[in-house]
């Protein structure tokens, strides 16, 4: 896989089809990969695909635009099925043109949890000795139990797993995708609140939440504005409450589930948990699921004459 | 910026809820006034901030109203149908339905946040959701929720200590 | 900034329970506010000039006025502001009156309140920023919607203004309600003599553009701007040829009950409603048309000299703009068929007075015999009874239909006129007839007359040897009273439209729980509504007789007629502004304008110097309505004032 | 300066005691992160973990504090400012890189200008450190005059030997007090033993961070725009930092906050006009390495930073500033 991926993009970049192409590559501690800017064509030995390529990568693409635009070349970028969701979610929102990106699509089998590297900080144990012990499906990323795009759905090139070429795509594994959504639905309205009040005041309002989001794009968010102070910029329980209702809203009917909020928070609040019930609350109410429909008005924009009102008096 | 607070008596009454209503001015805001018109009395612990239409009310001002201490928020905009501009009332609907699932699933009570359709004939249903909403609102208690004070970083106590008088 | 607070104590309406010396005092400590205090009428002249007085003596540059609901007097204070040299969207009322003196009872919670409303209003006036009128063209002409007397003259008044003016009506012809009245209260013209010279006006004036058998489907645009879609009906019959001989009604074999007779008599599948109907030009009722349901008989092409019967006709979509609406559907009747003391509906010799209205016109179906439908045996003793509808909250209206009492009592006297040994008898509940001659008339009918009023109500009717058995209580002597009647005539009470509110919701004005569409203010714009550039006129707003109708036809007019007249329109400037430098250009504000106010614009970033595309707000087309505003995440859309800054002080001031 | 052998039980003596005469503080864990917290029970103390997720610099720093509030008095606007009680905190299991991080912070608020807010918690705290047996791979104090067994800035060091004793050691004389009357003396033994686990320690440290001697002249390279590519912008590497100061002010109501900021924000710079002479990412990301590796080691004679390693574990996208800062200077020499 690897190998076909370097060689596509090294044929696109001496083409000149794309000025640059957005992957993963190792990084230092030689386990993990990081995002890597490709823009010659010597360079594409350093593309790697593993189960380590967590990161959306599509979150660059609205720093990379300039460079699209500009008249001839395009930006590649290397994706997998989630990320691909957040991509339609960038066209749909007038953020990227489709002509203007070159999907690289990946088939992927899903990607691992780093929970072992933090377990590693804790216990002081060392991440490959903790791998050994999982087997594959307990090191799967919550989010890829799920998985309904093993293989993307919108794509300029696709590359297949080794694995399973000529195989049908796996099906979707019989996972309740909302099972932690249910599972604090189901607790009294005081316990919720007060799962909800511990994680939120641990908060440090570092926003790699939002800084990670694909979709969190505004030039300016309106936790860093200041007239109106809509959200207070210093952390306090407070304020952490508010922006992470914001920050949760302001993604509602249009987060893709890609994660990355969760992943990058460094103080682990389970920030997926939130996203996935608006979700949830969104396919059931209004039949709206994002990231599959560029053309499609997001949900918020957006009514039906029938929609619910029980809880209007 | 808040007003100095009254003096020590008006604490020591019994705690009374506040509650913020946003209302479309063309419906539920008349509405009110007619409830006005034909002396329909309610409780007084609701204070109105009219805007054009309830699609005008950003569900950050339901946040910004219950972090800075109200006990209750109220939107009242028009019945589907009648909204002065045809539309604002079914986005107002669809963002408040998500709102309110919102807010319920991080555990804040439900009682804090209302939504009302009141069409300008009904001034009688206003003041009849104004009773019920402060009757549930003062059963919910104080706001201490979204509101609550500052957490500090160490649990030392702290003494206040004047810098200067001018 | 220096604000100033004005305190109103409306006589006694507001002083009554809050104490506005108290929160005059309060607010003379609010920040920024350099002087306050408090006078019994604001809105008077004195007290408009206090205010102007207090603007040059206190150098005060933002108003606060707490006294009545906004939407009876911000136009006044904006205007008193305005003419103390202030900018006039630097003045915010306080609502103390409608939305705390009115609702609460105790002096202390009431001012409380008060005083935090004055609170929130010097919070917003703070953060208010002068905003300028916007100008823009007007379309010179007007829509009358609907074709009865109240259209009939509202489109008069304007074509004799000098301006154009096209008139829509459902039916076949101009008229509506009125024409088909026999005589009219309190003085007897014959309907026909007063209303035919104003119908054939409307179809000769050069500035009227009749469109009959037509309905208005679709209006968009805002005032001065109008954009109307209106429907023209296939007549099937060419009206430029057809010269209104009458040969093809004559000829054609079909025969139904005519709508215009109320049943009582029959008309043709090609007919014109009435003898007198504007235009003359008959229409084809497709729905029982023979060669419309089996492509047969064509008697009436065949007979036409002209030619003019066009079967392939089809439906005309016409579009138009207008600066102006006036609405005038007038009104339909209670069905009184829930009542089943009135025999569900069911007694034919039960009538409404708009049958007996048609039995006693002498063009209508009985020859202008008072008659009974079930034999055709001429009445003689008829009981007329009261609030049909009317005044019943449980089965009926909550309201008084307002004219059913003059109506009966000239029915009473119609029916003595026509047939000298007739008796009537009215059961009323209580005689409402305050207007100019209508007492002097009532009292007329029963002293002239001799019809027998009886105040109570009818208990039970049924039919006894092909008589009516009307039984009912006269609560006056007390005594329960039986009465054998040929007819009865039932008062029927006046109610909306079927179809008022989705009228309504088309036009994107309000109505009331009774489909009744809703005035701007009661009193002070009887005839406007809520829509700026929309009018009312008639019984579509509430029960009217035919001079209130008229009246308030040329009132509206009037309004239509101001407001198109200067070349240019002035627009209130409380609409949407796009920050360019922070909208991120999703361009979900333009997904829900409901007026298409919100258009892609390619801008250069002031800061970055990079294209990019952003929302533009087109200012003449938004109406303010902030759904744009709401929706956007970045906060890159204000409305101008009812600003987030605005709204958020508001909330601040008293939290 | 004293050296002592205790045992386990005597250091959850010491706690109990600790915690009745003095505010403490010390590492525990909360679901999966180890961070300092007030300590209810000597038993949720931590022992065994690398390091904090966040550095002590939050006890004398905190994210967020009022520093002054408006206040009406009788009709009369006044300032008042809420201070905490004057009660010994003592912060326990600290390690010695966050413990040097002091000494920068320091330098900045106790320099030229002295912050009140900051020397009154300074002064009120005992530091009592804990040496670093088992580093991790993305430490590199080693190589900033900082090591895994280093005492500079704290009060006492507590060495793990294993077999549930102990090797303190007192550096001052608040950091002593604290272990006045109990464990033994240490042996020769003991001593060679953590001699041996500091040098263990000390070998398991690989990652160096050289920075080049004349880093200025690379300002302008088009390298930062290269290596700033994949930055995310967000305050992760900041607020996980030791030494990272940076602050600003708002008003929330009638309180005057300060709390922290980051470089890597793109407002960090941002002016009411509107203009931001950092908005571009290289920018910001060049500033952070350079306030860290040349502006502050020429005003204060250090490099700005301890090697703990934070801001490389934490970064949501592995930006590794080592790799950067070293990478440098070999291209630099490359051309």
């Amino acid at each position: 896989m690897i190998k076909r991926l370097q060689e596509k993009v090294g044929k696109l970049l001496r083409e000149k089809k794309v000025a640059l192409v957005i992957g993963y590559e190792m990084a230092g501690d030689g386990i993990s990969t990081t995002p890597c800017f490709i823009e010659r064509e010597d360079e594409v030995e350093r593309l790697v695909w593993n189960e380590h390529c967590v990161y959306n990568l599509s979150r660059y693409l609205i720093e990379t635009r300039e460079l699209a635009s500009s008249p001839s070349p395009k930006i590649g970028v290397v994706a997998k099925g989630c990320d691909v969701k957040s991509i339609i979610g960038l066209i749909q929102e007038n953020q990227i043109k489709r002509d203007e990106v070159v999907i690289i699509g990946m088939e992927c089998e899903g990607q691992f949890d780093v929970e072992g590297e933090r377990q590693f900080k804790v216990e002081g144990l060392k991440l490959k000795d903790k791998d050994k012990d999982k087997d594959k499906e307990g090191k799967l990323l919550e989010k890829c139990k799920a998985c309904e795009v093993h293989i993307p759905k919108v794509y300029d090139l696709l590359i297949k797993d080794d694995r399973n070429s000529g195989a049908p795509e796996p099906q979707s594994p019989e996972v309740n995708a909302y099972a932690q959504v249910e599972e604090l639905e189901g607790k009294s309205q005081e316990e919720r609140w007060q799962y909800w009040k511990k994680e939120f005041a641990r908060c440090i309002k570092c926003y790699a939440c939002r800084q990670v989001c694909p979709l969190c794009f505004c030039p300016q968010c309106i936790a860093d504005q200041t007239l109106p102070q809509w959200i207070s910029p210093s952390p306090s329980l407070k304020g952490n409450t508010t922006w992470n209702i914001v920050r949760a809203f302001h993604l509602a009917g249009r987060c893709i589930d890609c994660g990355e909020c969760e992943r990058a928070c460094p103080m682990k609040i389970p920030l997926r948990k939130i996203n996935k019930k608006l979700g949830k609350e969104i396919k059931e109410m209004f039949d709206y699921e994002a990231g599959l429909d560029s053309e499609a008005k997001p949900p918020l924009a957006d009514f039906k004459l029938e929609d619910p009102e029980e809880f209007i008096r | 910026m808040t007003e100095s607070r009254e003096p020590n008596t008006e604490q020591q009454e019994e705690w009374q809820p506040k509650i913020i209503g946003f209302l479309c001015k063309w419906c539920s805001y008349a509405g009110a006034d007619l409830a006005g018109g034909s002396r329909i009395p309610y409780p007084a612990n609701i204070r109105i901030i009219r805007v054009p239409c309830s699609g005008r009310v950003n569900p950050l001002f339901v946040l910004k109203c219950l972090e800075n201490g109200a006990d209750g928020v109220l939107v009242s905009g028009c019945h589907p149908g009648d909204c002065h501009y045809s539309e604002g009332n079914y986005y107002a609907r669809r963002k408040f339905a998500v709102f309110k699932k919102l807010l319920e699933y991080l555990g804040v009570d439900p009682r804090r946040f209302q939504v009302s359709w009141v069409s300008a004939a009904e001034g009688e249903k206003w003041a009849e959701i104004v009773k019920t909403v402060v009757e549930e609102v003062r059963a919910a208690g104080p706001n201490k929720q979204l509101s609550a004070p500052v957490d500090k970083c160490s649990g030392a106590p702290v003494k206040r200590k004047h810098l200067k008088n001018d | 900034m220096r604000i100033g607070v004005f305190v109103c104590h409306c006589g006694t309406n507001i002083s009554g329970t809050v104490d506005v010396a108290k929160v005059a005092e309060v607010a003379r400590g609010m920040p920024r506010v350099k002087f306050a205090t408090d006078y019994r009428y604001m809105c008077s002249e004195p007290g408009q000039n206090l205010i102007k007085d207090a603007v040059k003596k206190h150098n005060l540059d933002k108003i606060v006025v707490a006294s009545c609901s906004p939407s009876l007097h911000e136009r006044t204070f904006r205007k008193c502001v305005e003419g103390a040299g202030l900018n006039p969207y630097q003045m915010e009322m306080a609502n103390i009156r409608e939305q705390c003196s009115w609702v609460h009872h105790d002096k202390k919670e009431g001012t409380k309140k008060a005083i935090d409303l004055v609170k929130m209003a010097v919070a917003k006036v703070g953060k208010d920023v002068p905003l300028k009128r916007m100008r823009i063209p007007v379309e010179k002409k007007v829509l009358v919607i609907g074709g009865g007397i109240a259209g009939i003259q509202a489109a008069i008044d304007v074509s004799m203004a000098g301006f154009k003016v096209v008139l829509v009506e459902r039916e076949p012809s101009v008229g509506g309600r009125m024409a088909r009245f026999d005589k009219t209260f309190p003085t007897l013209d014959c309907a026909a003599c007063i209303l035919t010279p104003k119908m054939v006006t409307v179809a000769q004036n050069d500035n009227i553009t009749l469109y009959t058998y037509s309905e208005v489907e679709e209006v968009s645009g805002y005032v001065g701007n109008f954009e109307v879609k209106i429907r023209k009906r296939a007549r099937s019959v060419d009206m430029d040829k057809c010269t209104g001989c009458g040969i093809c009604y004559g000829k054609c074999p079909t025969k139904v009950p005519s709508e215009f007779d109320m049943g009582l008599g029959k008309r043709k599948a090609i007919y014109v409603p009435f003898p007198q109907a504007v235009p003359n030009i008959p229409v084809i009722d497709r729905k029982n048309c023979i060669y419309f349901l089996r492509e047969k008989c064509k008697i009436c092409q065949k007979v036409c000299p002209p030619g003019a019967i066009d079967y392939e006709q089809e439906d005309e979509i016409i579009k138009e703009k207008f600066g102006a609406i006036i609405v005038a559907t007038g009104f339909t009747l209670f069905d009184h068929s829930v009542y089943g003391e009135y025999g569900y509906g069911k007694f034919k010799d039960v009538v409404t007075g708009l049958h007996f209205e048609r039995m006693a016109n002498a063009s209508g179906p009985t020859g202008g015999k008072i008659v009974r439908p079930s034999d055709g045996r001429e009445a003689k003793d008829v009981v007329f009874i009261q609030c049909v509808g009317s005044r019943d909250e449980q089965k009926g209206l909550p309201y008084c239909s307002r004219l059913c009492c003059m109506y009966t009592a000239k029915q009473a006297l119609l029916l003595k006129e026509h047939n000298s040994e007739a008796q009537a008898y009215v059961f009323y509940i209580d005689i409402r007839a305050a207007g100019k001659n209508y007492e002097e008339f009532v009292r007329r009918v029963q002293e002239e007359y001799g019809a027998v009023y009886l105040r109570g109500r009818v208990s039970r009717i049924f039919e006894k040897d092909d008589m009516l058995i009307v039984r009912g209580a006269d609560t006056l002597s007390g005594a329960q009273i039986e009465i054998k009647a040929d007819l009865v005539v039932l008062a029927s009470g006046l109610i909306a439209q079927p179809d008022a509110r989705k009228m309504a919701q088309m036009l994107g004005i309000s109505y009331d729980k009774n489909n009744l569409f809703t005035e701007a203010h009661p009193k002070l714009a009887p005839v406007e509504t809520v829509t700026a550039g929309i009018f009312l006129t008639g019984a579509c707003q509430s029960p009217k007789d035919i001079p209130d109708t008229v009246a308030t036809a040329s009132a509206a007019s009037v309004k239509a007629i101001g407001l198109i007249a200067p070349d240019e329109l002035t627009l209130e400037p409380l609409v949407a502004k796009v920050n360019p430098d922070i909208c991120s250009g999703c361009l979900a504000c333009l997904q829900v304008c409901p007026f298409s106010a919100i258009e892609k614009e390619d801008v250069k970033d002031r800061l970055t110097k990079e294209m990019k595309i952003v929302a533009k707000v087109i200012e003449s087309v938004c109406h303010g309505c902030g759904a744009c505003s709401a929706t956007c995440r970045v906060g890159a859309i204000d409305i101008a004032g009812f600003r987030d800054e605005e709204i958020l002080a508001e909330v601040e001031a008293i939290t | 300066m004293t050296e002592k052998i205790v045992s386990k039980e005597d250091l959850k003596k010491i706690l109990e005691g600790l915690m009745k005469t003095s505010e403490l503080l010390a590492p525990g864990k909360e679901g999966d992160l180890v961070l300092f917290k007030p300590v209810k029970n000597p038993e949720e103390v931590f022992f065994a973990y690398p390091n904090s997720l966040k550095p002590v610099k939050e006890f004398f720093f905190p994210p967020r504090e009022e520093l002054f509030k408006h206040e009406i008095r009788e009709g009369k606007v006044g300032l008042s400012s809420e201070h905490q009680e004057n009660r010994k905190r003592v912060i326990w299991g600290v390690r010695p890189c966050d413990a040097k991080s002091l000494l920068m912070f320091d330098k900045m608020f106790d320099g030229e200008y002295k912050d009140s807010y900051y020397l009154e918690k300074r002064a009120k705290s005992v530091l009592v450190g804990l040496a670093c047996n088992e580093p991790l791979d993305s430490c590199f104090c080693l190589s900033l005059n900082a090591g895994p067994h280093a005492k500079e800035g704290l009060d006492v060091l507590i060495t793990d030997l294993g077999d549930d004793s102990y090797l303190v050691e007192g550096i001052t004389a608040k950091g002593e007090e604290l272990f006045q009357g109990c464990g033994k003396e240490s042996g020769e033994g003991e001593r060679t033993r953590k001699k041996e686990l500091e040098e263990a320690a000390k070998k398991k440290i690989r990652k160096t961070c050289q920075p080049p001697p004349d880093l200025e002249s690379f300002f302008e390279d088009p390298y930062w725009e290269k290596v700033s590519r994949k930055c995310i912008s967000c305050g992760v590497c900041t607020y996980l930092c030791p030494t990272c100061f940076c602050f600003d002010l708002s008003y929330e109501g009638r309180d005057c906050i300060r709390f922290w900021d980051s470089c890597s924000f793109s407002p960090f710079t941002k002016m009411t006009s509107g203009e931001n002479p950092r908005r571009e990412k290289k920018t910001r990301y060049r500033q952070r390495v350079y306030h860290k590796f040349s502006y502050f080691k020429k005003n204060f004679g250090e490099i700005a930073c301890v090697g703990c390693g934070r801001c490389l574990r934490e970064c949501p996208v592995k930006v590794d500033i080592v790799e950067i800062v070293n990478q440098c200077s070999k291209d630099k020499t490359k051309d």
